[in-house]
């Protein structure tokens, strides 16, 4: 933790707390509703990795395409997919941001340009590669960026898509999420050579190593990356160093880690650290903070509204949507 | 083993792979979180802390690679026994074990028996939406080369294990994953578990229900309601999907002359689609109603739990179709 | 087009890839040696030379991420054609097709369809022995969300690209290997083809033959010698295998009473599989013998000419199939 | 170039050249004999490459474990599977090294272990991965080794297996044949970082690149790289840099490459230097040539006669060896 850039404003630092403490009470919630049964499958909670969504999404415009794994409620909340939509996704809803089709694991937005949620490890990778070669060939200033975590870079689509996005030169963002884990294999159990961005060099991919839990050095690092993408000099790999500081899904034991590991992490969290920073820096008082809180509680408490009153599809519909239902010749 | 034991198809199958452990130095655990994590159906919790890491080999996501070294491993003078998370992810992995896994032997004119064991979860029911949803026994159960099986009771789960690293053919091994949590009876015939053979689950006489994997228990409960109606039908679970026992189910056609597949893959050219073709080569004479089929609905599966259930074959839908069959009103 | 013109299904092909290429500038050819190489079965020669590197752009060896990224590109807002060299070699992007392309428009509730056409070449014939010589149409006419098509004559072959780029869902477009040196004549009928439906290909009235791709020639010559007999067969030429056209096939049925089905795949779980099983469930009480398969022998194709031909369904094991069906000595 | 080093025996040469002679000759025979229709289906030659096969093989103990791909003619002679059983699966005959059912593409043999001969580009290393990983459970000092061609290094396979085999610290080599194509795709065509070799450092992996049109060069890298292995430290990837002077397959009309460009390295051939530096260093008369040269001939004549000879594989046998026929518990 390290202080503030100068110029840094109030309004700056409220938005990016604003947008991080969204996501948490958001999820806190989420965990809530799962424990109660509103919300069933597969939830996975980005807590303590707020940082990256946000600061990624400062600098990306709203032309650019996403494409997230099932870790990804930061990201759409970040993104600017609302709230209430959101939620009702993760309830199966027909109001959800898919339809209620997907769930926590595959939420979607045409207008954000948010192309999942993808719960196959790996599986977004090349997407993100296909999106950025179609705006190559528009011809537009536009890129595509994916998040992924740490586990998918032993995936071979990890290297398939690295590659081609370096050798066609496509505006790629490959943002890894570095959590230390997958499930419960910590990286030195998965990788051979444990640091990921060393890993760019085969691909002659600029990268970077950043510390995912400071969101204002996420927020800058992402920025070199968009701008170095968008002016056509290739993709860039970005290994975001964070900590996962929930279990991986609900049905997590976590024996593969040690409590005290989790804690020396949590003091690290992106939330903690922003908020003291500001309070050091004179931008934010306590009371501050607590309306922050309580807004970010009455969205939360607005989506579930709005979720628990949205309808369910009708199962007549079950079939809708396998084919697309406007032939767009 | 000894009285029957009530215990989870989760515990039956671990107690599988540890007997496997024990009985044979050559045979080891290899798959992603199977060891510290302790398998994310929590199947091989414990092993790592009884076998060591050597043996219960954490792998990193690399489906292709881990499921290839495996293979490999067999053909090296090893018996593993590959776990893939579930059956979605083994499509990363479906060239090694088509290409080579199922290859190998013929190509090399017999030199090379591939003795790999691959264990993957399977299908839906648990709100995990489309990807994480898939029944591609089908696929599988297509390919010359390959054994499949699919565990549907206490004892099968139990023993299977044990039969499959006893071929010298590569063995693929469903694990439904609706039925991890599923307790029933262990019993001494689980000692005796063969890999080949259909079974008659339940006898009866008016309707041969033929089915697998979880639409076993699906096929119990509508018989119950059938039951109730004097409706005996006759289940008999395939357990293995390739070499399919053709004989069982034939029998049960000549003594029951009507029949509905129970099948949680999607329709189109699936088990359901094999076995009701087979009936008709072998058996079309003995046929007093068309071959009926209650599949999955052919869309990805859906998460909501009511859309999930629509789609998938429930009792309900056996139900009435068996009534259709036999003319009675719905 | 004008007059009848005699050309390989080689050729008809690159017609129809280049005409999609000059009427739309989203159009781009992708794939393994598509552009300086011209195509492994020369299929895009001189492609390169008129459209320019970026619309035929030629790939390395990575099949999910160039497949994943035809998709990710067809959701950019262009229509990619995905050229996989092979069948074979699909199986290392199926993951990409099967939880990518196949399920986003549903998961997404119908905001992100998926309009990339996929080519491959498929199937058998050319002595290139296991690992290259598989037909797998049956594994992907059975996923929801795909649409799968096997143009089998000159004016498919020419046609059906246009056809695929047409519609907003991902298209499978199978061209059987052992045709692409076929010449036929390409008519006007080839600037009507449309992506859906089963075709007569020979009306007849003895037996119905329901076939696809290259067996359809098989399907062919078998007739001819039956006609020597005096049975009349008629072919059904399936054309798209997702979705399936059950009515034609079920006209012709009604019409003849009697089906064999021929198909290049492994017999369990096949197409015919399907399509014996749906003429069952709909056409029953029309049948006046039991359906018969001829199907490719359940083992990995070999490589020795002989051995290959005798896996493969060919006119003899058709024409003898028949005639034990219509009850004539063989 | 180079001249040869100290002690370096007449034997020693005359071995290594008899070597690539054989493959050379055998080959030669192989395209006449494609002209003739009695080998069919994909033939693949390896001329240029004949140093890369002979090399390692001189390192390579008996019960080291082989992995190669359709190009394998060089790779099985030089492992010492004899001519006639070689030539006869070529045929597809009954007699050959796996029955007659592989064809050129598939060789295999149990004596040798050489577990084939695979079609699909970058499948055999998992496979290589897993022999090794047999060899550490067992105990033993083997290593296995894998060869594959520069492209297949674009496949997520070889990142997988790479990583792996790396983490597990496996006796593998990992022997890429860079012959600068992949059928018509030049490397600068496949790889946004063409220096092969580097990309071990992505998995903490010991490389060596090595002039693999020169025996001597490859002899003494594969040395090293066993040495490696055996003790335990690991895997190690050789990038071998050589040519294919012949087309890609009996179909490929070279459309992609300069005839200029074929005539360059063909000076470089492995055999024309070989032959050159033994001259030179007056290890070498060309008589002894000639009569290698004859020797060579006269076991491939005596291989035509044996595949020409042999009895075709009954049809009534299609369904043998589907399932293994012994069944070892
Ligand atoms: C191809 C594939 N293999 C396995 C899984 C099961 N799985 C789901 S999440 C996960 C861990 C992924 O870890 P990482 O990529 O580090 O992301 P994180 O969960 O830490 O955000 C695994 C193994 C999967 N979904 N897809
Ligand atoms: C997975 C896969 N994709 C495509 C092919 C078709 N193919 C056969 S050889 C080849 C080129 C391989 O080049 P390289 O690995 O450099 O080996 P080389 O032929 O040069 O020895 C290709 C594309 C294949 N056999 N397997
Ligand atoms: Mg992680
Ligand atoms: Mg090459």
């Amino acid at each position: 933790m390290s202080g503030l850039p100068g110029g840094f404003t109030r309004e700056r630092g409220l938005h990016l707390l604003r947008e991080m403490l969204r996501i948490r009470e958001f999820e806190d919630r989420c965990a809530e509703l799962y424990g109660a049964g509103h919300i069933r499958g597969f939830l996975h909670l980005c807590d303590g990795e707020e940082a990256i969504a946000v600061g990624v999404m400062q600098v990306l415009g709203p032309d650019d395409a996403l494409v997230s794994t099932y870790r990804e409620h930061g990201h759409a909340l970040a993104r600017g997919i609302a709230m209430g939509p959101l939620l009702a996704e993760l309830y199966g809803k027909r109001a959800g941001c898919s339809g209620g089709r997907g769930g926590s694991m595959h939420v979607f937005d045409a207008a954000t340009r948010f192309y999942g949620g993808n719960a196959i490890v790996g599986g977004g990778l090349p997407l993100a590669v296909g999106l950025g070669l179609a705006e190559k060939l528009r011809g537009t200033r536009n890129v595509s960026a994916c998040f992924f975590g740490e586990g998918a870079v032993a995936e071979g689509e990890f290297h398939e898509s690295m590659n081609l996005a370096a050798l066609w030169r496509l505006p790629v963002l490959f943002i890894c999420e570095n959590n230390l884990y997958a499930m419960g294999t910590a990286l030195a159990r998965s990788e051979s050579q444990t640091d990921i961005r060393s890993k760019a060099a085969a691909y002659d991919v600029r990268a970077a190593a950043v510390d995912g839990m400071d969101v204002l050095a996420v927020e800058q690092a992402a920025r070199d990356a968009v701008e170095h993408a968008r002016a056509g000099r290739g993709p860039v790999l970005l290994e975001m160093r964070t900590y996962r500081l929930r279990a991986h899904s609900m049905f997590d034991a976590q024996l593969y880690r040690d409590k005290a590991e989790v804690e020396e992490w949590r003091k690290r969290g992106p939330l903690t650290t922003l908020t003291a920073r500001l309070k050091s820096a004179g931008l934010l008082t306590e009371d501050d903070f607590q309306a922050l809180l309580r807004e970010a509680d009455a969205e939360v408490a607005a989506a579930v509204e709005f979720a628990t009153a949205a309808d369910w599809e009708p199962v007549a519909d079950l079939a809708r949507h396998v084919y697309a239902e406007a032939v767009t010749a | 083993m000894t009285a029957p034991a009530r215990i989870t198809y989760r515990e039956a199958t671990k107690q599988g792979i540890r007997e496997a452990l024990l009985a044979d130095p050559r045979v080891f655990l290899m798959g992603e979180d199977v060891g510290k994590y302790g398998g994310c159906f929590a199947v091989s919790k414990g092993l790592l802390d009884e076998f060591g890491e050597e043996r219960i080999r954490d792998t990193p996501l690399s489906e292709s690679a881990f499921v290839g070294a495996g293979i490999g491993a067999a053909l090296g003078g090893l018996r593993p026994v590959v776990e893939v998370m579930t059956v979605n992810f083994s499509l990363l992995a479906l060239d090694q074990i088509v290409n080579t896994a199922a290859t190998l032997c013929h190509m090399s004119g017999g030199q090379f028996p591939v003795p790999v064991v691959i264990r993957m979860a399977t299908g839906a029911g648990r709100q995990l939406a489309a990807q994480h949803s898939h029944s591609l026994e089908a696929w599988y159960a297509s390919v010359p080369g390959l054994r499949v099986v699919e565990p549907a009771t206490i004892d099968d789960a139990r023993g299977m294990l044990r039969a499959a690293l006893a071929s010298p053919d590569p063995v693929i091994v469903f694990e439904p994953i609706s039925l991890y949590n599923m307790e029933g009876d262990l019993t001494a015939a689980a000692e005796n578990v063969q890999l080949e053979g259909a079974r008659v689950h339940r006898a009866g006489s008016s309707v041969t229900l033929v089915t697998y994997g979880a639409s076993l228990w699906r096929c119990v409960a509508a018989a119950e309601v059938l039951a109730r109606d004097g409706i005996d039908a006759e289940i008999v679970d395939l357990r293995s999907l390739r070499p399919l026992d053709d004989a069982t189910v034939l029998d049960s056609v000549r003594k029951t002359r009507r029949v509905v597949i129970v099948d949680e893959g999607w329709r189109t050219c699936s088990l359901a689609a094999e076995i009701g073709q087979r009936i008709v080569e072998q058996g079309f004479y003995d046929l007093d109603a068309p071959i009926a089929r209650v599949c999955t609905e052919e869309v990805p599966i859906p998460y909501p739990k009511h859309l999930e259930d629509a789609a998938l074959p429930g009792p309900e839908r056996i139900v009435s179709t068996v009534r259709r069959l036999l003319g009675h009103a719905d």
